[in-house]
């Protein structure tokens, strides 16, 4: 992230010389187990001192902690300290009983994580069935997913995406790293249409949304719209 | 089903036709089982042990139409979703066995069988995303974060937060709050037309000149703002209903000026 | 959801064989991290395999997180990882206490993110009840809210917009992608949760502080609208 050389630092002055490397794995180490949540590159740097480059350190860490009790894991942007998965049993104790996901539920959050950014209105033409009150609410208060960028298409529906606290959830670096994703994408099963003959339809569907991206009126973040939304009720 | 031919042992045939009898009997009473008919017809493919690109759309179809048929005989009632894939698998159906019409526009029924069946894939490979997802060892599950709440309490800084989720029912409860409880808003600050009326009818009497309709709000209404605007309001409408019954006469001697009222006495 | 063995299944063999102690000190450094209170010996041999000896595993930890970033410390009868002292600079900051925003608040930003510019007397419009200035200068201070242009209207109101900290904070890629109200109720976030008794209550002891704690003059909503109002019947 950050080379030592591209820091602007004040020579001569000890005070405002980056610590040593191994000073600096020593508190990401201490950062990132005091905190329960994940802690970005850019929080760390921020409580380090001047000149530190945390990226560098949290590598390091990482490797010293290969193979132990605990493991330094990458939470999309960010980094956390969890126990090793094969340990699990020992901390039953500690386990607070989650609410049991329905279903539906589990199969909405899989198309959510692999299709995202997703509307509504695709989900229900995946699951052939529509998407019952009480589902997304499920998801979204589990903070597993949240409201993604409106699909530039004529309706202009919200999207959803999945969250870091999904990642976190399910031990995934990053939405890349979803079981199986790479299969799916080569099978075509992550399109909207049979991989045959789906070209003109992907493409179609893409320059709409450039199309009204582009356009300012739609652009704005119109009273209208959400005027509309309201009259509705 | 009838139609297939039958293998050379009768007896296992025989079998078969009993065990898929007792399976699709299986599946009717299950039918509340089955979240929509996407997920009826993926169940009926896997009678087919094949690789689902390589199913036969036209056997599934009857298949379907079948389960449909039974239902019906057996009076279980089907949401209209089943009914509408029926008739859709029906006229995929028809598609299927007709030579194609030169002129007839839209997907052909090959297209269309290729569709369902790449629809029937990815509602499966969902599934099984989805099952893999769960597998995974999951935090609090078998992967566990910092117990211990920070120790250290040397400068407390207070922030604040909300999710979006607080963010949105505030907004829906704001802009719903006359579904949720119609007539319960801050009462106390509300006066009701009907009750400005009722005193305006009684005042109204004593007032021989031209008075300011403000003068008519009750006493301990004037100061608090909330309750001196719907105290305003009330008593503006009530003296339009007075006026519209001829018992009183509004003027207003120019814009944003003080309205009046005084008794008709004409009549 | 899999239901994660919650007993060490007993596997023949090593049912009565203590794991090697290299194993045992990643259980017991497992549990120091994930344990919310620090764990006696007996605490961590009731959860270990049979056999287990915690005592050593735990002096084994302490002498390999000698120096490091954190520390294996006795408390008492019990044993805590804890952050290395020299560090705790680096926790300064980490002590931040969380609070929930006030009823009052959440529905101010709700407005103002949904119908920014907006005055306000439009909030008090739409809210049905009198803002006061703390909240609003609250929701300036956590940087969620600033001022836009003024109105052009007489009196030239200043107005309100939600700003790009906002939008980080609640995860929206812009104001544009506030979901309306009937995305919310397909979502299932309206009906879930219709306001009870005491959260009513809640509502009525808010308002009538914001009443007084306004000067009446603000508190009223602008003249101009009032009229308004009625010279429309």
């Amino acid at each position: 992230m950050t080379d030592a050389p591209d820091q602007p630092q004040p020579r001569g002055d000890t005070l405002f010389r980056a610590p040593p490397l191994a000073e600096q794995e020593r508190m990401v180490e201490a950062m990132l187990f005091a905190s329960a949540e994940p802690l970005t590159l850019a929080e760390m740097e921020a409580r380090m001192p001047h000149g530190s480059d945390p990226a560098e350190a949290v590598q390091l860490l990482r490797r010293r902690y290969e193979g132990r009790g605990v493991q330094v894991t990458r939470v999309g942007d960010a980094w956390a300290i969890r126990t090793a998965a094969d340990l699990g049993f020992l901390m039953a104790r500690e386990t607070v009983e989650t609410r049991k996901l329905s279903r539906a539920a589990i199969e909405t959050l899989a198309i959510i994580a692999y299709h995202q950014p997703v509307t509504r209105a695709e989900i229900e033409e995946i699951r052939g069935v529509s998407v019952s009150r009480g589902t997304v609410d499920q998801l979204i208060e589990l903070e597993w997913v949240r409201f993604g960028r409106r699909r530039m298409t004529p309706g202009r529906p919200v999207t959803y995406v999945a969250t870091q606290t999904f990642l976190d959830h399910f031990g995934l670096e990053s939405a890349r790293d979803l079981p199986g994703l790479k299969e799916l994408r080569e099978a075509g099963l992550l399109e909207s249409r049979p991989p045959d003959g789906s070209e003109a339809e992907g493409l179609q569907r893409d320059d709409t949304g450039d199309m009204f991206e582009d356009d300012p009126e739609a652009a704005l973040p119109g009273d209208d719209d959400f005027d509309d939304d309201f009259d509705d009720d | 089903m009838a139609d297939r031919p039958i293998a050379a042992n009768d007896t296992d045939a025989e079998w078969d036709a009993v065990a898929s009898r007792r399976a699709a009997e299986a599946l009717i009473v299950d039918v509340d089982g089955f979240e929509g008919p996407l997920d009826l017809l993926l169940t009926l493919s896997r009678t087919q042990k094949v690789d689902l690109r390589r199913i036969s759309v036209l056997q599934l179809t009857e298949q379907y139409l079948v389960f449909i048929e039974q239902a019906r005989t057996l009076r279980i009632e089907l949401a209209a979703d089943y009914l509408v894939m029926a008739a859709w698998l029906a006229f995929l159906k028809s598609r299927l066995l007709l030579p194609p019409d030169p002129s007839d526009e839209g997907p052909s029924g090959e297209e269309m069988a290729a569709y369902l069946a790449f629809q029937l894939e990815r509602l499966a490979a969902m599934r099984d995303c989805a099952a893999k997802l769960m597998a995974r060892d999951r935090l609090l599950q078998d992967r566990f974060p910092r117990g211990a709440s920070q120790e250290m309490t040397t400068a407390k800084r207070i922030t604040y937060t909300a999710g979006l989720l607080d963010l949105m029912q505030a907004y829906a409860r704001i802009r719903t709050r006359d579904d949720f409880r119609p007539y319960v808003m801050d009462r106390d600050a509300v006066l009701t037309m009907e009750e400005a009326l009722d005193r305006m009818r009684g005042l109204i009497g004593f007032a021989g000149d031209w008075t300011d309709l403000m003068s008519y709000l009750p006493d301990g209404w004037q100061l608090d703002p909330k309750r001196r605007r719907s105290a305003t309001a009330a008593n503006f409408a009530a003296a339009l209903e007075l006026a519209k019954a001829g018992k009183v006469q509004i003027r207003q001697t120019e814009t944003f000026s003080p309205i009046e009222l005084k008794r008709r006495d004409d009549r």
